[in-house]
């Protein structure tokens, strides 16, 4: 065993014990924090049911088949045409964002909300009355502390309390 | 306890190896029943050098170094039956006579 | 003939009454929530990656979500583990070996279906080449996303194990 | 009351509780949970956390146990059905055996001899036999590799590490536990040849597959090695048998080196038994601390490091042994 | 006699094997010794080319960035460049400083996804956690910047979606920071430790002939010695105007080419800081898109600095022809190939992805070593399976 | 009697105990754990795949020169650990009786390690 | 070196193999060779220089024509900035053409996929029994040609 | 009625283990479990052995012969994968033959009869050993020396 060898282990293992008392963690404290993300984050979309043009481009731009137009009875048959308003299909959708940057009107939004898991396949087709009532709200076991990441030089990224 | 005793069990392991040794033809397997020979053999090596006091140590010594040298053996032996198994295929003695030649 | 004769011993009679006290005894209520607590904190997927959602699974084990905190250690054999994360896209040819991953899992074993592939195909939907996980596993919990954020894998092991904890998951069944 | 007397005395207590079953049973509770804190530690990260909140979830280990238990063994089809259910037990009674031979005082011991150092490395020498036997029955490829690898891991620990236990040996003039520990009341083993303690601490790492010579359970390679087939309640037995394996080896490790229960000036053997086992802990945490710093080695650079850096290594410190010996140090008690 | 086909034990490593991800190797091995060694591909194989055919071409966008999720930025825009081609169209400045700035972001935390699943392949779980720890500032970074943590669908015809989030320049050099203080310990505890010297230096040699030979491509390529990178042979975005060095070893070996990586992480965050200096101000989207976007969204969208498209880009058309498009991703070469017939979706679209490029060396760095050191050449040739199933 | 025998106790204790734990644990594993059966469960496990071939295959023996030398060696080392545990009374002369078998082990132990090292030599019978 | 004089040395080169060869800014050039001159003109171009083949693309124009494209390129310096596209045209009911794994070992996988998702023979190409990407099972016509119809949804729920 | 000694318990345990296991070596359809419980057949005898008063020999003969042997047949027989011969069965003529070696043993071996009264301490084999034997030491060293060189030859392939 050469000399540098035995160095170079002493190097490995006195570095192992650097982290093992004086490390930095990265980690974020998931169920009880969640992260603020930044401004916008493609997370689910929130639709605005009033200032829909009902034109169709979110469906035509979407590129896994995730919105859907669906016909609205109500409005048709008030309206006595056709009218038919956009369902999003999260068993589908990749949070590409398409679609809410092709809406003309911003009725399409992105929301932050991320970690949503779900038991069932159905429920995860929302038809355009359910996808106006807002995005799913993730079950947490409480009520999660808000924190923002910060960008750290020594310790990596730190956690900070959300301001808002 | 008498020695006896140890004496006729390593008697019957004897005869197991004996019959071991006869009855089988796989090279392996003989090896296996010498093996159960050596041990008997070591054990009444053993018991009658218990007898006596003066000679316990002696018993002792020649335990060790049969026991050494019994490794050296097995050693050997498989060697031999690795080398056997690789020109031959196999390790029946019938089919190794055939072979000869 | 050592070995049959254990056989007897282990499958016979005896293990069919013993298994029936056990069944009697496990499905009572302390030694239950025992049960269910301790295997919902110690959800082992196996390491079986589909697709690409294995790189945010892979992500979801590493330091900034750490999923282990939950009692979540990805491991790697199937024998040890009780829970199969399909990550992303099952291909024709995957689906196959998922199905033998499945089956070769221990009781109790869980499945859950990590991405939009892993629910009716994502982007993918229309590919030749895949199979909705649903249609050949029991899966438990869908998780959308393209890929899934780290976060969402630890909210789909907290609702797996709520409702283990809530005794839907776990049950005795006696051959 | 009297009940509780027998289980006071030592040829009971030993075995059964200190530092028998239930201590080694509450290291593996502790140490596997440790290992993951520790290696979580270093890798920027908590480990097992949420499962008991305010004592950072050392019950982890508990609940992984009970998942086991409640886990189906499968027993595969072209298993050797006895031998695959009978082999782990045999490797975890005869990690454990060991213990029996350990002395936690020069007065309370559960059976002294004046060869149990020799005892105790003849049982650890068994059990590759087992190993091999385990990767054989499973019927599966990767647990005969691992089953093979095992015992070539063995094949080049054993002689060095025979030769630096018999280097202190030679010195103490003693093969008796409690003669060596009671040798180093002044000088520790570890100070008068460190090349064997450094020597044997690395071949214990090796004995029980600890990082860097995890091989014979390369995850990567051979999946789980002998154990690939493994599940449930059997899974978890082969796994604690390492740990055992570890913990008895730590402990016969300090009383050879580290003076076992020294310097405690009072002979009382649950003190005396308190510092021998934090020393078999510390070193047991050592091992796992490894994890976090190590990868794993080829099979083929692990066994030519026991042949060409271990074996001779511990040929040296043999004669080192013997030099000190002609020099006069000599640690024996009269 | 034995025959030979009888001695050889065959080993199938994969799908459910932690040193396969998601492909199955089948190896013969001698003992320890590997004989020969077939990757079986197509476990992840998901119709990329077929569903382009279908697909629009603005939608094609995020389906070639999931093959190699730890990678999408080279795929988006080397799909995105070809497309640029036939369309024509040329980016704004800024925008293409942005895609080298997305492009190298991503290269870097591609790299540490590379490290740290080679890591783990040779036992080093502390590897794998600091490279996966130390990926998510840049993870973070690139949220900040896309709004999406690896499936970025950033770049689109014309331009990118996002324009630069105030005080990311800062935020980045933290990392950067950050990074190079973090290297010395990498160096310390994983790359000068004797263990993971033993395990890779001279473990699966790749010849500089060979290397040409058989087309291997990215940092496996230069790893044996030959400087060819896109980024210098056909610049593309703002490389013309960043300085870099191609990063070489000489080697050849696992160990070179896990340095490789090392050095173009490196290398890469030189290139940020300067794209930070250098970045000029400007529209992010070309104009004759722009101009399409109705006046009201236009100025809403210069606030927010997130771009809306135009409604064209629904049915977005081409002209008929054949584009032909390279980016150095961080595996290594992407190619696309776009024949158009001027409808809404390509005629024909290949993808030939670094990873499908360097299958070929698992049959030829294999043969003859022992069967630790298929995870450890597997792991430095930083293979992605769903990369070259496409 | 021999002294010792008095830890008879102690030793049973111990393998009872050992074994005990790995006996109860089982049954009570396949007793109390639920079960269903698949198909493929009991399959042999060959990383869900169909296993293909025989597992008992021709295996390592790339080390087995390591493996003779360790037969041969141990009783060496063994044995003449015996004698050295006399080194008290007369360390001298033991000094050299351990060069001495050393320096008789030395070459062999070279040539096997020498063998070793050449991998060519050893493939599988 | 500039992309005309590479033009002018590779029709030179090619001289006498009936290539047609067009260039097209700013780095590539089209060589559209018969089948029955394939190899020799791979040949040739390899001991230009042209070390590798980058992608090989096959294109299937239904009842008409499939043609195969090598990208081809150079790690070299001089070379590297430029393509060269080696383009073959086959007939639809014979869809066979000479393998270049000889010439350009780097084509292997690339032709075989080709034959795997597109049914083009590459005859020489060892691989050419093997299911590449597909199940091994699979049978039915070969994916990438047009007359493979894969589900496609409208707009509408 | 008193509990018999303990040493004669373990006896009896011991021999029925060797007894049984020696069948086995003998009689298993599997050779590497034949060799297995050659193994166990050497941790009967070593417990035996102890009996007689010889520990340090038990431990030996642990070590070296069931550690070392034993394992290297097992290791081999592990390695090399099982080929089937055909084994003849039970023959009445080796069978009686069996029989009638046992009793001419055991007729031989009982004329012996002495209560062992002895212990052998390690010294006074070390003792002997380095006195008497280490000429002997150094042959067998020798010798394995020997078998070394010719095991390896033996099982390596030519080239
Ligand atoms: S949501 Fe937007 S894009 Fe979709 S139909 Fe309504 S207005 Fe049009
Ligand atoms: S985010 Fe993308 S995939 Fe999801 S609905 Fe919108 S366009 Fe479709
Ligand atoms: S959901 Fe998205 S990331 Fe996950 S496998 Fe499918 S395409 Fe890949």
């Amino acid at each position: 065993m050469s000399l540098s060898r035995t160095v170079r282990h002493a190097k490995a293992i006195l570095t192992g014990f650097k982290y093992l008392f004086a490390g930095p963690r990265l980690t974020l404290m998931y169920p009880d924090d969640i992260q603020e993300l930044p401004e916008g984050y493609r997370g689910m979309i929130e639709y605005d049911w009033d200032s829909c043009i009902k034109c169709s481009l979110c469906a035509m731009v979407c590129p896994a088949d995730a919105m859907k137009m669906y016909v609205s009875k109500e409005e048709s048959e008030r309206e006595g045409k056709v009218v038919k308003r956009p369902g999003i299909n999260y068993t589908r959708c990749i949070f590409c964002g398409f679609c809410v940057d092709i809406c003309p009107t911003d009725s399409l939004r992105f929301t932050k909300v991320h970690d949503v898991a779900y038991y069932t396949y159905e429920e995860q087709i929302y038809p355009p009355a359910e996808f106006s009532k807002g995005v799913p709200r993730p079950l947490y076991l409480r009520e999660p502390r808000k924190v923002r990441a910060v960008l750290d030089e020594r310790r990596g990224i730190r956690y900070e309390p959300a301001r808002s | 306890m008498e020695v006896y005793y140890y004496l006729i069990l390593s008697a019957v392991l004897l005869s197991i190896g004996i019959y071991g040794i006869v009855s089988k033809r796989n090279v392996i397997r003989m090896l296996l029943s010498a093996e159960v020979i050596f041990n008997a053999a070591l054990l009444s090596l053993l018991s009658l050098a218990s007898l006596d006091s003066g000679y316990g140590p002696v018993g002792g010594a020649l335990a060790v170094i049969a026991i050494s040298l019994s490794a050296a053996e097995v050693g050997v032996i498989v060697s031999l039956a690795i080398l056997m198994f690789r020109m031959r295929g196999t390790l029946d003695t019938y089919e190794l006579r055939r072979f000869r030649g | 003939m050592v070995c049959s004769l254990e056989g007897k011993l282990l499958v016979g009679n005896l293990e069919r009454s013993a298994r029936k006290a056990a069944a009697w005894l496990v499905e009572k209520r302390p030694v239950r929530d025992i049960r269910d607590w301790g295997i919902s904190f110690s959800l082992w997927p196996v390491h079986f990656t589909t697709a690409c959602c294995g790189a945010e699974f892979a992500a979801s084990a590493a330091p900034k979500y750490d999923a282990e905190r939950l009692g979540f250690l990805p491991f790697i054999g199937i024998r040890q583990c009780n829970l199969l994360f399909i990550e992303g896209t099952l291909s024709k040819k995957m689906a196959e070996a998922a199905i033998w991953v499945y089956e070769q899992m221990p009781e109790p074993k869980f499945v859950v279906g990590m991405g939009a592939c892993a629910i009716d195909g994502g982007i993918f939907w229309n590919s030749y080449n895949i199979v909705r996980p649903m249609d050949i596993l029991p899966v438990h919990v869908f998780i959308p996303g393209c890929p899934p954020r780290p976060e969402a894998v630890a909210q789909a092991i907290i609702m797996l194990q709520r409702k283990i904890r809530r005794g839907e998951l776990v049950r005795y069944e006696t051959r | 009351m009297d009940i509780l007397k027998l289980l006071f005395e030592p040829y009971i207590f030993i075995p059964l509780v200190f530092p028998g079953l239930v201590a080694a049973f509450l290291l593996l509770l502790i140490i596997i949970w440790l290992e993951r804190k520790i290696a979580a530690k270093v890798q920027l990260r908590y480990g097992p956390l949420y499962v008991f909140k305010p004592l950072g979830g050392v019950i982890q280990t508990i609940a992984d146990l009970l998942r086991y238990l409640f886990q189906e063994p499968i027993v595969p089809r072209e298993a050797d059905k006895l031998a695959f259910l009978m082999t782990p037990v045999f490797l975890f009674g005869l990690a454990y055996l060991p213990v029996v031979a350990v002395p936690i005082s020069p007065t309370y011991y559960a059976f002294r001899s004046d060869v149990s150092l020799l005892i105790v490395m003849a049982l650890t020498t068994l059990a590759p036999i087992f190993t091999v036997l385990m990767g054989w029955s499973s019927n599966n490829k990767f647990s005969l590799i691992g089953g093979v690898r095992e015992g070539y891991l063995v094949i080049s620990y054993e002689i060095p590490m025979f030769l630096s236990a018999i280097s202190m040996a030679i010195l103490y003039k003693s093969l008796d536990l409690v003669e060596i520990a009671e040798a180093q009341k002044g000088l520790w083993g570890v100070i008068l040849n460190p090349l064997a303690a450094i020597n044997m601490l690395l071949l214990m790492y090796m004995s029980t597959s600890k990082f860097p010579f995890e091989i014979p359970e390369a995850e990567s390679e051979i999946v789980a090695g002998p154990y690939t087939e493994y599940s449930g309640i059997i899974y978890g037995l082969v796994m604690g048998a390492s740990y055992v394996k570890l913990y008895v080896l730590s402990l016969v490790y300090s009383i050879l080196f580290l003076g076992g229960w020294n310097p405690l000036p009072i002979n009382d053997p649950m003190v005396a038994g308190a510092m021998l086992f934090v020393k078999a802990f510390l070193l047991v945490a050592l091992g796992a601390f490894l994890r976090a710093v190590y990868p794993r080695f080829r099979i083929d650079q692990a066994i030519s490091i026991g042949w060409k850096i271990a074996f001779p290594l511990s040929l040296i410190s043999v004669v080192i042994s013997l030099l000190l010996i002609m020099g006069g140090v000599s640690l024996v008690v009269k | 006699m034995i025959s030979s086909g009888e001695r050889e034990l065959e080993l199938l490593i994969g799908p459910q094997h932690p040193a396969s991800g998601h492909m199955r190797l089948v190896a013969k091995v001698d003992g320890d010794v590997v004989v020969e060694l077939r990757p079986n591909i197509g476990y992840v194989h998901r119709s990329v080319e077929k569903l382009a055919e279908v697909k629009k071409y603005l939608q094609i966008i995020p389906l070639v960035e999931r093959p190699s999720l730890a990678d999408t930025t080279a795929n988006n825009l080397a799909y995105v460049m070809a497309l640029e081609k036939l369309l024509g169209i040329e980016p704004p400045e800024r925008a293409k400083y942005l895609r080298t700035l997305l492009a190298e972001i991503n290269r870097i935390h591609s790299h540490l996804y590379g490290l740290g699943i080679h890591g783990v392949m040779i036992g080093s779980s502390t590897a794998y956690m600091w490279c996966f720890g130390d990926r998510e500032p840049f993870l973070e970074l690139a949220q900040e910047l896309t709004g999406a943590r690896l499936t970025y669908s950033y770049i689109i015809p014309g331009g990118v979606r996002r324009d630069l989030p105030a005080g990311l320049g800062e935020r980045a050099e933290r990392v950067l920071r950050y990074m190079e203080n973090r290297m010395r310990d990498y160096f310390n505890l994983y790359f000068n430790n004797p263990v993971v010297r033993a395990r890779l230096e001279g473990v699966g040699v790749l010849s500089r002939h060979d290397a040409i030979n058989l087309g291997i491509t990215g940092p496996n390529l230069r790893a044996s010695g030959v400087a060819y990178d896109v980024r210098r042979a056909e610049p593309y975005a703002a490389y013309p105007e960043l300085e870099f060095d191609i990063v070489t070893e000489e080697a050849g070996d696992s160990f070179a080419r896990v340095m490789v990586r090392v050095r173009e992480i490196v290398e890469s965050m030189r290139i940020i800081r300067q794209v930070i200096r250098k970045i000029p101000e400007g529209p992010i989207l070309h104009e004759s898109y722009e101009k399409l976007i109705p006046p009201k969204l236009r100025e809403s969208m210069k606030q927010r600095g997130m771009v809306k498209f135009p409604s064209v880009f629904a049915n977005l058309r081409v002209p008929p022809g054949e584009a032909i498009s390279r980016v150095e991703g961080g595996r290594g070469e992407v190619v696309f190939h776009i024949v158009s017939d001027g409808k809404l979706s390509p005629y024909r679209m290949r993808m030939v992805t670094p990873s499908f490029r360097n299958v070929i060396l698992f049959e030829h760095l294999t043969r003859g070593v022992r069967v630790a050191d298929i995870p450890a050449i597997y792991g430095s040739l930083d293979y992605f399976p769903p990369e070259a199933d496409r | 009697m021999p002294p010792w025998l008095d830890a008879a106790v102690t030793f049973s204790l111990g393998i009872t105990l050992g074994l005990g734990i790995g006996i109860i644990g089982i049954l009570l594993g396949r007793v109390i754990s639920p079960s269903k059966t698949f198909p493929k469960k009991r399959e042999r496990y060959e990383c869900a795949n169909p296993p293909r071939g025989r597992a008992r295959g021709l295996l390592m023996m790339q080390y087995y020169p390591y493996l003779i030398l360790f037969l041969t060696v141990e009783p060496i080392m063994i044995y003449s650990f015996l004698f050295l545990l006399e080194a008290h009374s007369s360390p001298a002369f033991t000094l050299y009786l351990f060069l001495g078998i050393l320096g008789i082990i030395m070459p062999p132990l070279i040539f096997g390690l020498y063998s070793a090292r050449r991998l060519e030599l050893w493939s599988a019978p | 070196m500039r992309l005309d004089d590479l033009r002018k040395e590779i029709e030179e080169k090619l001289n006498g193999l009936g290539a047609e060869v067009s260039s097209k800014d700013p780095n590539l050039i089209e060589v559209r060779v018969g089948r029955d001159k394939l190899v020799e003109a791979a040949s040739k171009l390899r001991e230009m220089g042209l070390d590798h083949v980058k992608a090989v693309t096959g294109i299937d124009y239904p009842k008409e024509r499939f043609e195969v494209v090598y990208i081809t390129s150079s790690y070299s310096d001089s070379l590297s900035h430029f393509l060269v596209n080696l383009r073959v045209s086959l007939p639809y009911d014979d869809p066979r053409i000479p393998s270049l794994v000889r010439v350009w070992p780097s084509v292997l996988y690339q032709e075989q996929e080709e034959k795997d998702l597109l049914g083009i023979e590459f005859e020489g190409n060892p691989r050419m029994e093997e299911r590449l990407l597909l199940p091994d099972s699979y049978d039915g016509i070969p994916p990438l040609r047009k007359e493979f119809k894969v589900r496609v949804e409208g707009i509408d729920a | 009625m008193s509990l018999p000694d303990p040493d004669v318990l373990i006896f009896l345990a011991s021999a029925v283990l060797a007894l049984v296991s020696s069948a086995l070596v003998i009689l298993h359809r599997s050779i590497v479990y034949s060799a297995f419980f050659l193994s166990i057949v050497g941790i009967a005898n070593a417990i035996l052995f102890s009996l007689l008063g010889f520990p340090i020999i038990a431990l030996f003969h642990l070590i070296v012969y069931v550690g070392a042997a034993v394992t290297f047949i097992l290791f081999s027989l592990v390695m090399m994968r099982e080929v089937p011969t055909v084994e003849p069965g039970l023959k009445v003529v080796t069978f009686s033959a069996f029989i009638l070696t046992v009793l001419v043993l055991s007729r031989i071996f009982l004329s012996v009869g002495a209560q062992p009264s002895f212990y052998l301490e390690y010294k006074g084999l070390t003792s002997i050993l380095i006195e008497k034997y280490w000429f002997a030491l150094i042959v067998a060293s020798l010798a394995l020396a020997t078998t070394l060189i010719e095991a390896i030859t033996l099982a390596r392939r030519e080239v």
